[in-house]
């Protein structure tokens, strides 16, 4: 019941309801050394400031979606589902 | 009504609060300061000061000034000894020149000494005590509003009424009695606005909350609001309100004027006194002085002296030197002469009550003219009007005399003098100052002294207080009890669908996270649980046991993708699994670290069914969507964990037990190990998938929840003849460790790979691509780290789940399971040892109770290494 | 009920989850996530996945159902947020449940659909928090006689 | 005597141009560092810089919880170290911490954590730390307040009791620390905000402030919040997401609980001050943040955590509720050591939501790195080179809660 999240299915939604599945990053080819592997799955760029995550509506559609939030005030941008946005 | 005060009855009349009637009952003391133990009586009457905290019900720190009473209530005064009028420990005042601010940090630095002396700091220390108490029923609810208004004054009805003639949906919440704000009590003003509270309460899309009040505006509009009785069978309920819209209207409240001996009883605040007067119809004294400008000041004589108070005097804050009397005020010194009385008025500051404004994010900040702190950005959802605005507040800051008993913070016995020293000793931030004097952090939460405590500041360090500044205002505010907070006590639980048929055959539970499975049967025998579970272990080794699974995870997958996404996410391959075949499932991160494990099954061309361990099930779905979300692949995933009752019947008779129920061949011939079957039990459909967790012949039977329950029944009857016995999960366990096989979460940790854990054959490295791929590869390399071993104890004993592997007298790795086993008829147990111990034969040292024990190392299982019987 | 509030069970009916919109009267979960309600026997759509074991069903039903809920649920449940013959997903009384709102006449009705593991749990909820209504669980006999 | 006096604890200065040590943070982490620095290896042209007032970070948001009961041969005799010199700060400093080692009970409400805590116990035992795993009469000795009852939803089944473990006064340990730095010459400058770190081949060399620019001999990046940022700034990634974690205080009590008491199955953790307050910590918030706004959900969970513990308190009031935010490392153990790429720039980061307890021997290994250029053996494990190896500590195979 703290911040809002905007689910492109159920609408506005406390942040309370989801999972944080992280900052949106790509990842290494399935030929990368496995250094590069270590720093995909460790380093972050933890930005105080907008940054692109997914989030797992776990209390409600029970679906992943992506989210462009301010980490400092908690302001969520703007959010969609994967597909929605490549289209 | 009557209510008890201690060992006294109490009269009471209907609308009284417990401080109106024990006020009227002639009780002037109310309670003792934190301290010095100094006498405190009323002084805000509205629940904002901590003068009045007594223990009301066996419930400490009650603000009886606003806290109505019922018949039979009891209450009891606190923090003094043997009474409040008089109190032993009140002889602390006389030392304080041995406590100055801080003095703690410079006494007692020597750690025995400190440890000699804080018992006794406790014990004098802490306010209430918690006494016996009835049960308190909560409750919480969940509002929805367009526009909320926070106070049920003249500000926030006007703000409610325009809201609701928009259309909008409208809440207002007022924690007073009546509405109408201060003209409930300040009858000068005008009389009650009848005419609008009417159409307040006629309005149809304005929702009243009364008796109720606001402690917190959350992130995202959230107003968190108590709501006091607000039913027969509740005592109070938290509502978490959702508004989009926030109107704060909460008004200002007074503030104490700091000068010597401000804090004796009789001291009142001017709007303490006339909510007195006019909501109890008491009068607080007969003779009064009152303190105030002169404008403020004589409206207030005026309206007392209506009341049949007789006015003394009205002196102006300047001129003040000290209010006298020693436990009682009895007048007030000023430049000009004495004023004998009984009551002192202070017509204090007025401080707009917005903090709800910074919560929100909101600016505060200084206006000189207005002598306030005032909303100067809020945030665009988020508005103030009335007096919490700063509109009609004009304050004049008296001044702050540094004396030793002029109190600033009365929670914590702070005085302008500490302050001063403070500020000399470096603590010049107005944060700092707050911590190192307590200063605004008591049972007020600063509202009577943070004022005062930022002007001494700013006068110490010749700042402005506007670049002095506030404290951060903070949630909750007023305060709000665990109990509101907590709401009813609702623990889900998670049943399986043979739930009472467990407790028909006498089970002793296990709680494994919301999911209640059975440990071990009773038979409605008292026998111990090593009795039990051998009997269930003989059942299943020689005959045949069924226990309860299903609390497994199962997952139903369709669609073109599934096999792609099924050997993407686990370590094996599925996507040529044949239909009517079950293979292990391992599943790993990017950084090969075991996330799960279960079964895959291809019950069709089309269809997969998946099990993952019972606590895994949410966070194995929510990997799985996230991988279709991210590859947009064709894949249904359903959660059917619910829909499916599920069973594992094992040992050498459970082929002959099964027979007797369905028509399916069972024969290892067209049944063998590790398939699956669609096939009717007792005319119920099921899956039948032949797997060993236990290491017998057997069948985890899935079959509709509904039907689940009878199927159990109908097995346990149709094996009563070979002797078939339910088993629990303390059973499962000790079958499991003689077969070596690992539990997830138990045998492993974050950190383990399958290498490590000895699992090397489900992964299959030459597969393509796959999640953890590329680190495992790395890791089958990387034999540095730890491995998990199995381990037959030399002697007599089992080691603890948890005890540890020594080595040269240095932790050397852990025991994860151990358990007496009757194959070996030695303890043998899984235990993580380094790689250079992770040899068949070697020996290694275990702590059972204390002592070193020696173990040997084994790296097959323990019970029919060769898995002959599972594959019978 | 008509006055109140009551709570039936209606685990018999028949569901199924479905990943391509039916050609019949569904509920939408979400992009490409349906599913279909009904009395048994009900034919499934291929493709779809039976879930008429999974999920128990709920029936609270009468002027106080609202209130009722709004005890247990974050979810907006007014007229305006939930509609009749929409729905919602989220928790209630801690448990993820499927909120289809369907009114019996001008009487509001919430259908909820509850993973049966912790069906008689919500229950238990429902009915402790349904006390300062009179909550009255009833029988499909009166649900006739509701709709009639 | 110095209950009398009024001497200023630490005074203000200009920004000069050059330090040989430039810190950043002036929190516990950063004011133990200089303290050794100065003490012990004699550098004292030390500057502090903290972008707001002293003490304002996590050093005064922690609930002050100290004990040594870790669970990896890593992780126990650091922390046993630092309490070791916990228990003589007082002394030293002549300021009283108030330390009080009242005992630290871990609950455990199932077997599995049981289990958990027995490995605790195990290691502690052999590495010497007082630590046991103790049966429900002893508990309800050391806490007969607690609800041991068997028929709640958790009841408890044991306890692992750390008798050295206690609270302290966190802002004491702020203060006590600055006056003994601003003793020794070393300059604290709070509201001095870094803004930009300038290096050139593989070294910082100037620091960035709001007040101006300094040259540094060595830059030690010592904040907690803030850490990813700061070493960015030096370019210099960091496997760190920020968290927020909240606390809350209830109204005074007449004393009740006389212990530190942790359950890592209800994720929540208790101690009762001298001044009478319940002090209720929570585990961290689900998802990165840098808000320090406290949450009403995160506070219900306190309260009903608390009184599946304390029933009896359902009356009590909560006064207070703040957050602070805490950097997690992947395996839930600090940064200490010398970055990879930038050879003068030191980190004592990572600290998640224990870093309080460990700030004295951090600060003596982290000066005694930079002043030799060796890395004492007890930070070792914890260099920033263990996440290219994947070589990790297993601190986070313990319970959730790691207060």
């Amino acid at each position: 019941m703290s911040f809002l999240i905007p689910c492109p299915n159920c609408g506005n939604r406390s942040v309370y309801e989801f999972r944080f599945g992280g900052e949106v990053q790509a990842p290494p080819t399935s030929a990368a050394p496995p250094g590069d592997w270590q720093k995909h799955r460790f380093n972050r760029v933890n930005a105080a400031g907008v940054q692109a995550e997914w989030w797992f509506h776990r209390s409600g559609c029970r679906q992943w979606m992506q989210a462009v939030r301010n980490t400092v005030s908690n302001e969520v941008l703007e959010s969609f589902l994967p597909g929605d946005k490549q289209e | 009504m009557k209510f008890r005060f201690h060992d006294k009855t109490i009269e009471a009349q209907p609308g009284d609060t417990v401080a109106a009637a024990l006020y009227r009952s002639g009780q002037r003391i109310f309670s003792r300061s934190f301290k010095y133990h100094r006498p405190r009586g009323l002084l805000c009457v509205s629940g904002k000061c901590p003068n009045c905290l007594m223990n009301v019900d066996g419930i400490p720190n009650v603000r009886t000034c606003i806290t109505p009473v019922h018949e039979g209530l009891r209450v009891k005064a606190q923090n003094a000894y043997p009474s409040l009028e008089t109190d032993f420990l009140s002889v602390t005042q006389r030392f304080d020149w041995l406590m100055p601010v801080g003095w703690y940090y410079k006494t007692f630095t020597r750690p025995a000494m400190w440890h000699a002396v804080e018992p006794a700091i406790r014990k004098v220390a802490g306010l209430g005590e918690i006494l016996p108490s009835g049960p308190r029923e909560y409750e919480h609810a969940w509002m929805h509003a367009h526009t909320v208004v926070i106070g049920g004054g003249w500000a926030g009805m006007q703000a409610a009424l325009a809201a609701a003639e928009r259309g909008e949906q409208v809440v207002l919440i007022d924690d007073q009695v009546a509405l109408g704000g201060q003209a409930c009590y300040r009858k000068r003003m005008g009389p009650r606005p009848d005419a609008i509270i009417a159409r307040i309460r006629a309005a149809a899309n304005i929702r009243l909350l009364q008796n109720s009040y606001c402690f917190g505006l959350y992130e995202g509009n959230l107003l968190g609001v108590l709501q006091r009785a607000p039913h027969p069978g509740a005592s109070e309920r938290l509502i978490h309100l959702r508004a989009q819209q926030t109107v704060v209207a909460s008004g200002a409240y007074e503030a104490p004027i700091v000068f010597p001996n401000n804090d004796l009883v009789g001291v009142m605040l001017s709007t303490g006194v006339l909510r007195l007067l006019h909501l109890h119809r008491v009068q607080a004294g007969k003779r009064a002085v009152v303190v105030g400008k002169s404008l403020q000041a004589g409206e207030v004589a005026e309206e007392l002296r209506d009341g049949g108070i007789e006015i003394v005097a009205i002196v102006d804050p300047d001129t003040i030197l000290k209010a006298t009397g020693s436990s009682t005020v009895n007048g007030i010194q000023t430049r000009t002469g004495h004023f004998s009385c009984d009551l002192v008025v202070i017509c204090g500051p007025r401080i707009p009550d917005n903090g709800f404004v910074a919560q929100a994010g909101g600016r505060i900040e200084w206006s000189e003219p207005q002598g306030a702190f005032l909303p100067t950005l809020p945030p665009s959802n988020v508005s103030a009007v009335g007096d919490a605005s700063g509109e009609a507040v004009a304050n004049t800051i008296a001044p702050l005399p540094t004396s030793k008993r002029a109190f600033v913070c009365l929670c914590s016995d702070v005085t302008s003098a500490d302050l001063c020293d403070a500020v000399a000793e470096g603590f010049n931030h107005i944060e700092t100052l707050k911590r190192y004097t307590t200063a605004t952090m008591g049972p007020c939460q600063g509202r009577m002294c943070q004022l005062s405590a930022i002007g001494v500041c700013a006068r110490e360090t010749g700042r402005s207080i506007g670049e002095t500044g506030m404290t951060t205002s903070r949630p909750p505010n007023p305060g709000v009890s665990l109990g509101a907070l907590a709401g009813p006590k609702h623990h889900p639980l998670r049943r399986t669908p043979m739930h009472y048929a467990h407790q028909d055959l006498g089970v002793v539970w296990l709680d494994m996270g919301d999911w209640q499975r059975p440990r071990y049967y009773t038979d409605h025998l008292a026998a111990s649980e090593e009795e039990r579970v051998l009997l269930e272990y003989r059942a299943v080794r020689e005959a045949a046991g069924l226990i309860d699974v299903s609390t497994l995870g199962k997952l139903d997958v369709r669609g073109a993708d599934s096999g792609k996404l099924l050997d993407k996410v686990y370590t094996h391959r599925f996507s040529d699994l044949p239909p009517g075949r079950v293979r292990y499932a391992l599943m790993c991160d990017e950084g090969g670290i075991i996330l799960d494990d279960g079964t895959v099954s291809r019950i069709s061309e089309d269809r997969y069914f998946v099990t993952t361990t019972s606590g895994n099930l949410d966070f194995v779905q929510q990997w799985l969507e996230w991988q279709i979300c991210a590859t947009g692949w064709d894949v249904h995933i359903t959660n059917v964990t619910a829909g499916y009752g599920a069973m594992n019947l094992a040992g050498p008779k459970s082929r002959d037990t099964l027979r007797k129920l369905t028509e399916c061949d069972l024969s290892s011939g067209s049944f063998p190990y590790m398939a699956c079957r669609e096939a009717k039990i007792k005319g119920i459909p099921a899956i039948l998938l032949r797997i060993g967790f236990v290491g017998e012949t057997g069948w985890e039977i899935h079959c509709p929840a509904e039907s689940a329950e009878g199927l159990w029944r109908a097995i346990l009857g149709a094996g009563h003849e070979f002797g078939v016995r339910p088993f629990g999960v303390a059973t499962q366990r000790l079958l499991r460790l003689e077969k070596r096989h690992v539990i997830v979460g138990v045998d492993t940790d974050a950190l383990t790979n399958p290498y490590e854990a000895d699992m090397a054959w489900a992964v299959k490295l030459d597969k393509k691509e796959f999640i953890g791929k590329t680190l495992l590869a790395h890791a089958a390399k990387d034999r540095s780290r730890e491995r998990l071993v199995g381990f037959v104890l030399q002697s007599p004993g089992v080691p603890e789940d948890g005890a540890a592997v020594v080595v040269d007298g240095q932790p050397a790795g852990r025991v994860t399971s151990a358990r007496y086993s009757p194959a070996q008829l030695a303890a043998v147990g899984l235990a993580w040892v380094k790689t250079s111990l992770a040899q068949d034969g070697v020996f290694i040292d275990l702590r059972v109770n204390g002592e070193l024990l020696k173990a040997k190392v084994t790296m097959k299982p323990f019970y029919d290494p060769e898995g002959v019987r599972l594959r019978q | 009920m008509r006055e109140q509030v009551g709570l039936a069970d209606l685990s018999y009916r028949a569901k199924f989850d479905t990943k391509t919109a039916p050609s019949r009267p569904f509920w939408p979960l979400g992009r490409n996530h349906f599913l279909i309600v009904g009395e048994p026997p009900l034919s499934p759509p291929s493709g779809a996945t039976d879930v008429t074991s999974v999920y128990a069903e709920l029936l609270l039903a009468g002027p106080s159902s609202t209130a009722v809920l709004s005890k247990l649920t974050s979810l907006n449940l007014s007229d305006a947020a939930l509609p009749n013959l929409f729905c919602a997903q989220a928790s209630l009384a801690h448990a993820h449940t499927i909120f289809l709102r369907e009114d019996i006449g001008s009487i509001p009705g919430f259908r909820l659909l509850i993973s049966r593991e912790y069906a008689e749990s919500a229950w238990e909820a429902i009915v402790h928090a349904g006390h300062e209504f009179h909550l009255q669980p009833f029988g499909l006999g009166a649900l006739e006689l509701l709709r009639n | 005597m110095q209950l009398f006096s009024k001497n200023r604890m630490w005074r203000q200065h200009e920004l000069r141009s050059s330090y040989d040590v430039v810190i950043v943070g002036a929190g516990v982490h950063g004011l133990a560092a200089a303290y050794y620095l100065g003490k012990k290896h004699g550098v004292r042209k030390v500057a502090l810089l903290d972008k707001s007032y002293l003490g304002a970070g996590a050093s005064g948001r922690n609930t002050a919880i100290l004990r040594s009961n870790y669970r990896t041969p890593e992780g126990i005799p650091f922390y046993d170290a630092s309490l070791k010199l916990y228990e003589g700060l007082s002394r030293e400093l002549d300021w009283n911490l108030l330390f009080s080692q009242c005992g630290h009970l871990t609950l455990a409400h199932s077997d599995s954590s049981v289990t958990g805590l027995r490995v605790r116990a195990e290691n502690n035992q052999l590495l010497g730390v007082n630590s046991r795993i103790i049966g429900r009469e002893e508990i309800g000795n050391l806490v007969p307040s607690l609800n041991l009852s068997e028929s709640t939803r958790y009841p408890i089944l044991a306890a692992l009791y750390h008798p050295p473990g206690g609270i302290i006064r966190h802002d004491a340990v702020v203060w006590g620390l600055a006056r003994a730095c601003d003793r020794m010459g070393i300059e604290i400058h709070a509201f001095t905000e870094v803004t930009s770190i300038i290096v050139e081949n593989h070294r910082a060399v100037q620091v960035i402030t709001n007040r101006g620019r300094v040259a540094a001999g060595a830059v030690l990046n010592a904040t907690a919040g803030w850490a990813t940022t700061i070493s960015r700034m030096a370019g210099v990634p960091l496997p760190i997401v920020t968290h927020p974690l909240q606390a809350c205080v209830t109204e005074p009590l007449k004393p009740f609980l006389d212990t530190v008491i942790v359950s890592a199955t209800l994720h929540v953790y208790l101690s009762q001050t001298d001044k009478g307050e319940l002090v209720i910590g929570a585990e961290i918030d689900p998802y990165q943040s840098y808000s320090m706004k406290s949450t009403l959900p995160t506070l219900e969970q306190m309260a009903t955590y608390t009184l599946e513990l304390f029933p009896q308190l359902h009356g009590m009031r909560i006064l207070r509720q703040w957050a602070g935010i805490c950097d997690m490392t992947p395996d839930f153990a600090p940064i200490i050591g010398t970055s990879q790429e930038v050879s003068n720039f030191y980190m004592d980061v990572g600290w998640g939501t224990y870093g309080f307890k460990a700030a004295p021997i951090s600060g003596k290994c982290i000066a005694e790195l930079i002043a030799t250029g060796k890395p004492p053996g007890l930070i070792q494990p914890f260099s920033p080179a263990r996440f290219e190896t994947g070589n990790l500590v297993g601190e986070k195979a313990a319970a959730a809660v790691s207060h």
